[in-house]
């Protein structure tokens, strides 16, 4: 796929993943099945994350070091922020 | 299949006006960094104050569970959904402006970027609208751990917003001036980058300060 | 020596250095009082020796930025200084405002001289760091502006180069900030919050700018690495600093009355400000590694590379020790703060004034760099100076962590004064360093006398 | 490497973040002094209380001890003084009874033959001070 489309495909992805989140804290999922959806939104979070690293900022193609490092950056912050989720369940 | 092939009208090397910045698995000169190195440096360090702040905000909030979900319901999650939205929508118009300024399509690429910018000033509006009715019923970075955490977060987020939409208005006028083109477009990769970096921080902060409980 | 107006650096040299001598004369006093509390009592009492210790450094400090940048900017500039007789005259102006301001804190009581130098006018004295009375604050003014509008004007006929700008930024900061002296409300709370936009972003804010100007300099000239590298970590640097150190200055906001949520805001930024002085101890040891000639002056070579080390120990690591703000507001206003204070100083401002002293003075002198003989003396004092700092700030660190755990942390905390006698052991351990460095600022003293094989120009 | 880091972007980073986080300190500043009124007890710096402050100032007080943590290392903290001596008067009867040659091998506190009016005002001072909302500092009366 060139790139041009991947670009158009994140953004899609970007739109329905956003909807999703949106729908689990409108519908009150967030309330009821909190922990399930806590996940859930920080894995499309992620998901989110990553089509922007790699398809705006265009770094699917970059050196190995500077993909890592944001990507690295992404799941560290978001895997921490669980941590702290799960420690705040007790 | 998702490689750029060399052929490729933009993605090349051949196009880019600096040479990539070389690691052991560069493999020819096919990977390249976007922008300007020197941008690079500057999202890394935004990028690590954030997550200082976000993870203050995380574990902040597993001492007092109970007060960060009483207070973040009376948060606006449809403004929080719309501006995710505005944001995403305008980092996708940048993609497209610089897309269009590879190919020499300059109106294109004023087109994009001013319709980029037009997403950026949206979120500021909603945003306003956000804040003020939240200054109407008395919040304010003192009111409780919650609120200073949420006026800060999206404060200084938004404030990024600023700064980028100010970037983003120096592309516009260069775009416009013809500035760059095929083999000019270093500077508006290093702006894009900025750019998206905002959009990419409130992607986490849009769950984490509004959804998640 | 490229310009001939560049000459006007060396009494501002040699005055800082004087100045330097007589702000460590008085560390140790202070110091021995710590232990034998009525010494010198009551001619010299604590708080005026201290005002003298600090003053001078801040003088002293300032003498070697003025000195610096009238080494620097010509030759950054490729021109003559805009008026080397201006420089001059002010050199003279300074020199005896502040002689006279160290006399006046030691031959009257501070009340008699706040009286006769027209506090009741507009009180200004009495705030630490700012006890100047009115007419040497005015004084530091005229001679900043005077002095700014010299090397601006300079800037402006000549070349502009990064590390110019830098500079000038910074010292234009320093004179801006330094307004804030003049505000002081009788409301203490707003008195203490503007306070420290003098302290807080002279130090951790537009002095680092200064400083960075200086190593730069300094590095081009003994690496012969390419401006353009230099010039470009120059500007990292400096963005890192103050993107962590404008909002840092909330590490002093948590207990003096100010808002709760600067315990977040100045915690946050203030744990990313020790990454800009790591910075620039890898920019520092990379730009010597990467070396493209041997320059014979290896002792300024030393003194820059202890600048990235002990900036980043002292500012950065031993900063950060305490400034998370559940740790401060046990630490605060102990001697751990001293410990900081102490090797922050020395590592950052101290060790860059003499890194430019000791690059410039030989060629100020019509050399290229010292006889081997004057610079393994000098040598010598850089590790006498900064082991002897090294210990200082490790024994005033076991004197604040005990402080801490007995007056402040334990069941039954103990009265300051009953803690300190506990600890005075290591006041007795801190004075002994204080001596060593002494003995290490005389071999840099004598250095500039000792003779030997020249290398020439 | 070369080239893929100019000099005109690292300096354009340099100001736009310089002004950048300023501002947003300016803006924190901002809140800080709305907020004042409810932390610093200012309806009770009376004028007795600003002469207390002026004596604090002229006879360098803060060139021994600190005042909410900051000033020197020497001499105890008096933010809580009144709070630890119990009353303004035993503050007052602490810096009237100070010894002019000091205490033989202690550190002591210079006397300052203040009047009496001049003691009320520190004493003043000193207990507006205690008042002020600093965050529940010092952690214990010692200070």
């Amino acid at each position: 796929m060139s790139y041009y489309t991947a670009a158009n495909r994140a953004w899609i992805l970007l739109l329905l993943a956003t909807g999703l989140t949106w729908w689990l804290g409108e519908s009150g999922m967030a309330e009821s099945a909190s922990v399930p959806a806590a996940f859930l939104m920080l894995g499309l979070a992620l998901v989110k994350g990553v089509l922007v690293i790699y398809d705006f900022m265009e770094l699917r193609h970059a050196p190995r070091m500077w993909k890592l490092l944001i990507v690295g950056w992404l799941a560290f912050v978001l895997s921490m922020i669980a941590l702290a989720y799960w420690t705040g369940l007790r | 299949m998702s490689t750029a092939s060399p052929a490729s009208p933009a993605s090349g090397p051949v196009n880019a006006p600096q040479p990539a910045f070389p690691t052991e698995d560069s493999g020819a000169s096919r990977r390249r960094l976007p922008g300007d190195l020197a941008v690079w440096f500057f999202i890394l360090a935004e990028l690590l104050a954030f997550a200082v702040f976000f993870l203050s905000y995380a574990f902040a909030r597993a001492r007092d569970v109970a007060l960060f979900n009483a207070s973040q319901l009376t948060l606006d999650l449809n403004a929080g959904a719309i501006n995710t939205l505005l944001l995403v929508t305008s980092s996708w118009f940048v993609v497209r402006a610089i897309q269009a300024v590879k190919r020499d399509d300059k109106a294109g690429g004023v087109r994009w970027l001013a319709a980029a910018m037009l997403g950026g000033f949206g979120f500021l509006v909603v945003k306003v609208f956000e804040y003020a009715a939240k200054f109407d019923a008395g919040i304010t970075l003192s009111t409780n751990t919650f609120y200073m955490f949420y006026i800060s977060l999206t404060f200084f987020h938004f404030m990024h917003v600023i700064l980028g939409l100010v970037i983003l208005g120096v592309l516009l006028a260069n775009t416009w001036r013809g500035a760059y083109g095929r083999d000019a477009y270093h500077v508006l990769e290093s702006g894009g980058a900025y750019w998206h970096m905002v959009d990419l921080l409130w992607i986490i902060l849009f769950p984490l300060v509004y959804v998640m409980r | 020596m490229q310009y001939k107006s560049q000459a006007v650096a060396t009494p501002y040299f040699i005055a800082a250095i004087g100045l330097f001598a007589g702000q460590i004369l008085f560390g140790i006093v202070l110091g021995l009082q710590y232990v034998l509390g009525d010494f010198l009592f009551p001619a010299i009492p604590f708080n005026i020796a201290r005002m003298v210790h600090t003053n001078l450094l801040i003088v002293w400090l300032l003498f070697g930025f003025m000195g610096a940048a009238y080494y620097m900017i010509p030759e950054e500039s490729e021109t003559e200084l805009f008026s080397p007789k201006l420089a001059i005259a002010l050199f003279w102006i300074f020199l005896v405002a502040g002689a006279l301001t160290i006399v006046g804190y030691l031959a009257v009581p501070y009340a008699t001289l706040a009286q006769l130098t027209g506090n009741d006018l507009l009180a200004t004295m009495g705030r630490e760091f700012l006890e100047q009375p009115l007419p040497t604050k005015l004084g530091i003014v005229v001679v900043a502006l005077a002095f700014l509008f010299n090397i601006t004007m300079t800037v402006l006929k000549g070349r502009k180069t990064s590390i110019s700008i830098v500079m000038l930024l910074g010292l234009w900061g320093l004179a801006v900030f330094f307004l804030f002296s003049f505000y002081n409300p009788a409301n203490i709370v707003l008195d203490k919050f503007f306070w420290w936009w003098v302290v807080h972003l002279w130090v951790e804010g537009v002095w680092e700018l200064i400083l960075g100007a200086m190593l730069s300099f300094v590095l081009i000239k003994v690496t012969g690495v390419d401006r353009e590298v230099i010039e470009k970590w120059l500007y990292v640097i400096v963005t890192m600093t103050l993107i962590s150190g404008i909002i840092g200055t909330g590490h002093h906001f948590y207990w003096i009355g100010a808002p709760e949520y600067w315990q977040w805001w100045g915690s946050i930024f203030s744990a990313l400000e020790p990454i800009p002085f790591f910075a620039l101890t890898v920019f520092a040891f990379n730009m010597v590694n990467r070396r493209r000639r041997e320059h014979p002056n290896k002792a300024a070579v030393l003194w820059a590379l202890g600048t990235g080390v002990m900036s980043f120990l002292g500012a950065g690591v031993w900063g950060f020790l305490h400034t998370l703000a559940p740790v401060n507001y046990y630490t605060h206003g102990t001697q751990i703060t001293a410990a900081h204070g102490h090797m922050a100083f020395y590592g950052a401002y101290v060790m860059v004034v003499l890194t430019m002293i000791s690059y410039a003075m030989p060629i100020l002198r019509g050399r290229a760099a010292n006889s081997n003989k004057a610079q393994v003396l000098e040598m010598w004092s850089f590790w006498l100076m900064t082991v002897a700092m090294v210990f200082i700030t490790l024994f005033l660190t076991a004197a604040g962590i005990l402080q801490v755990w007995l007056q402040r942390v334990s069941e039954s905390p103990l009265p300051f004064m009953v803690a300190q006698d506990q600890i005075s052991l290591f006041y007795w351990l801190r004075e002994g360093s204080g001596v060593v460095f002494l003995i290490g600022l005389l071999c840099y003293i004598a250095s500039f006398f000792v003779r030997g094989e020249e290398k020439t120009a | 490497m070369s080239g893929a880091f100019s000099k005109s972007m690292a300096r354009n980073i340099f100001f736009g973040g310089t002004a950048f986080f300023f501002f947003l300190f300016l803006a924190l500043t901002f809140d800080t002094i709305q907020q004042y009124p409810k932390r610093d007890m200012r309806q009770n710096i009376t004028p007795q209380v600003a002469a207390g402050k002026h004596i604090w100032e002229t006879r360098n007080c803060v060139g021994c001890h600190t005042l909410m943590g900051e000033g020197a290392y020497f001499a105890p903290e008096l933010a809580n003084v009144v709070a630890r001596l119990g009353s303004k008067e035993a503050v007052k009867a602490f810096i009237q009874s100070r010894p002019v040659e000091g205490i033989p091998g202690r550190r002591s506190m210079p006397q300052f033959n203040l009047t009496e009016e001049e003691l009320d005002a520190i004493a003043a001072f000193l207990e507006h001070v205690n008042t002020i909302n600093d965050a529940n500092w010092p952690p214990n009366v010692q200070g």
